[in-house]
């Protein structure tokens, strides 16, 4: 498929999604190679980002529509539920333990902050930030969390390449 | 209290409090001065108020500083010396680590701020672009006038002669003795009444039922084809000549 | 607010939405006359409609994202559960009546079919091709169906001047 027409089938499965769908999941439906798509998704990430009111972004090893924060405040109005989220620095921490340390069971969590996690995971598990996935081999066989797709939109992580490392931590 | 609990910061648990302590006393997070450390953690869990659901924590930490505090009096050479430095190891380790996950929720909740709105769907389209139906609106235009139209429908009432059961067996059986095969609309058009056509069923159903006719539909709403059951009418013929 | 600027307010909307948003809440939302709205979004329908693979339409009184039909394919394979919509006999004749004595209420719909249609307008419920829309100033007050803007959409018409009258159908 020539770029012009791999373009225009990337924004209509981003529109259609209207989440990150990753690379290989595109290259997949277009029959295009994660090269190729990548290429035609620059492209079109410089033709939207100037003359739009939506930007294509790369997030989460993907790539995904998003409203350009200026136009919030109207779709606010339309839908004010999606900003309500609000991260507190406990619910910020627990995160980071999850990010560094997944798959982690609750134990392991309340293990590293000394106290007990309960309210910030449950915090994280209803705004969709993290997931639980499988259960640990150990006697009570405890849920495993991780973080979620929406993760990396909430904070606008394109991959694992974008979060520091946890030797990169330290170091600063 | 050399001004160190001025303008206290919230301490979410021990370790927390810990690692604000060893930096306010300009600490190396690896060679923490356990003595030092231990009496402030005292000074503060005493002197502020702690979160009720997080005493626990706070007080197992603070016998835990005492517990290595007083083993690292102890002479060198002792077992309690020697386990007193392996935990003071361990909770270095921990709050090296704590540091790290502190820092990196700082990094969070900065990314966060900044991402705040950009805002997407986050679901497909409502719309199902695939969703074609079977049938168009001019389609239902004509359904709807077919309907308008066919008002008998609208005004039928139930009125008139009773209509009974044996009566419709014995029509039906007659009929069919002279044909083979009769569809269900053309006898329900001899008198295109409800109460009929429910009898009319009710007889069908009744002969199919003692084997003389078979009934036959290819889908809902098409066509019934009734047909004389010649094979079972032959057996029981047969029977009867045994007999 | 200018016209190249409404132009994104739009886009922003009408993405996070999904769905058809009615040209007097795009007004409302921006602040523009209907008017304004309108011109702003057959700009739009121009530019999107030739270069993208997304299209803007106008439907039941307001304005939604589309994708092109040679890229309706995607829907599918992003979201296999999505089939055709097949509708039973009886589900068409009451699709009917409601389009053309709307608003109407059930006893209404069972009196002109002469049976009771509470199981086709489940489905059709379901479907969202039909909406509750008030309830009917009678004794036991009972609700009142109209056809849906999914309705619209999946019929493919514009608003309800684009309704074929059921009287010319007769006439043919």
């Amino acid at each position: 498929m020539e770029t012009e027409e791999l373009k225009k089938h990337i924004e209509a499965i981003l529109f259609i999604s209207g989440k990150t769908v990753k690379k290989r999941k595109l290259a997949e439906l277009t029959g295009a190679s994660e090269k190729q798509i990548a290429e035609a998704a620059e492209c079109l990430q410089n033709e939207w980002n100037s003359n739009h009111g939506i930007i294509l972004e790369e997030i989460g090893g993907g790539w995904q529509f998003s409203t350009k924060p200026e136009y919030a405040d109207y779709v606010l109005k339309l839908y004010p539920w999606k900003g309500n989220l609000k991260l507190s620095k406990s619910a910020a921490e627990v995160l980071s333990i999850i990010l560094y340390k997944q798959p982690v069971t609750k134990a392991e969590i309340n293990a590293i902050r000394g106290i007990d996690s309960q309210g910030p995971i449950a915090t994280l598990l209803k705004n969709s930030l993290i997931k639980t996935s499988g259960r640990k081999n150990v006697p009570g066989k405890p849920r495993l969390f991780r973080v979620s797709e929406n993760f990396y939109h909430i904070f606008g992580i394109k991959d694992e390449t974008d979060i520091p490392s946890w030797d990169e931590m330290e170091e600063e | 209290m050399n001004g160190y609990f001025v303008k206290l910061p919230v301490f979410e648990g021990p370790l927390d409090l810990l690692l604000w302590l060893v930096k306010n006393n300009n600490m190396d997070i690896y060679d923490i001065e356990i003595s030092r450390i231990t009496s402030q953690f005292l000074e503060y869990i005493l002197a502020s108020p702690i979160p009720p659901d997080a005493a626990g924590e706070f007080l197992s930490m603070a016998t835990l500083l005492l517990k290595i505090k007083s083993s690292l009096m102890l002479p060198k050479e002792t077992e309690e010396y020697q386990e007193a430095v392996e935990e003071k190891t361990l909770l270095e380790d921990r709050l090296a680590e704590w540091e790290k996950i502190k820092k990196s929720g700082e990094l969070l909740l900065e990314k966060f701020r900044g991402r705040k709105f950009f805002l997407r769907r986050d679901e497909p389209f409502k719309i199902e672009v695939a969703k074609k139906p079977n049938f168009s609106v001019f389609d239902l235009a004509e359904i709807f006038a077919g309907m308008i139209k066919d008002k008998k429908n609208l005004f039928e009432t139930v009125t008139g002669p009773e209509i009974y059961l044996e009566d419709v067996l014995k029509e039906l059986s007659d009929r069919i003795k002279n044909h083979p095969h009769v569809r269900f609309s053309e006898l329900a058009a001899a008198n295109p009444r409800r109460l009929y056509i429910a009898v009319l069923l009710l007889a069908v159903l009744n002969l199919a039922l003692k084997r003389e006719i078979s009934i036959n539909q290819k889908k809902p709403f098409s066509e019934i084809i009734i047909s004389r059951n010649t094979a079972a009418r032959a057996k029981r013929q047969e029977a009867n000549h045994g007999n």
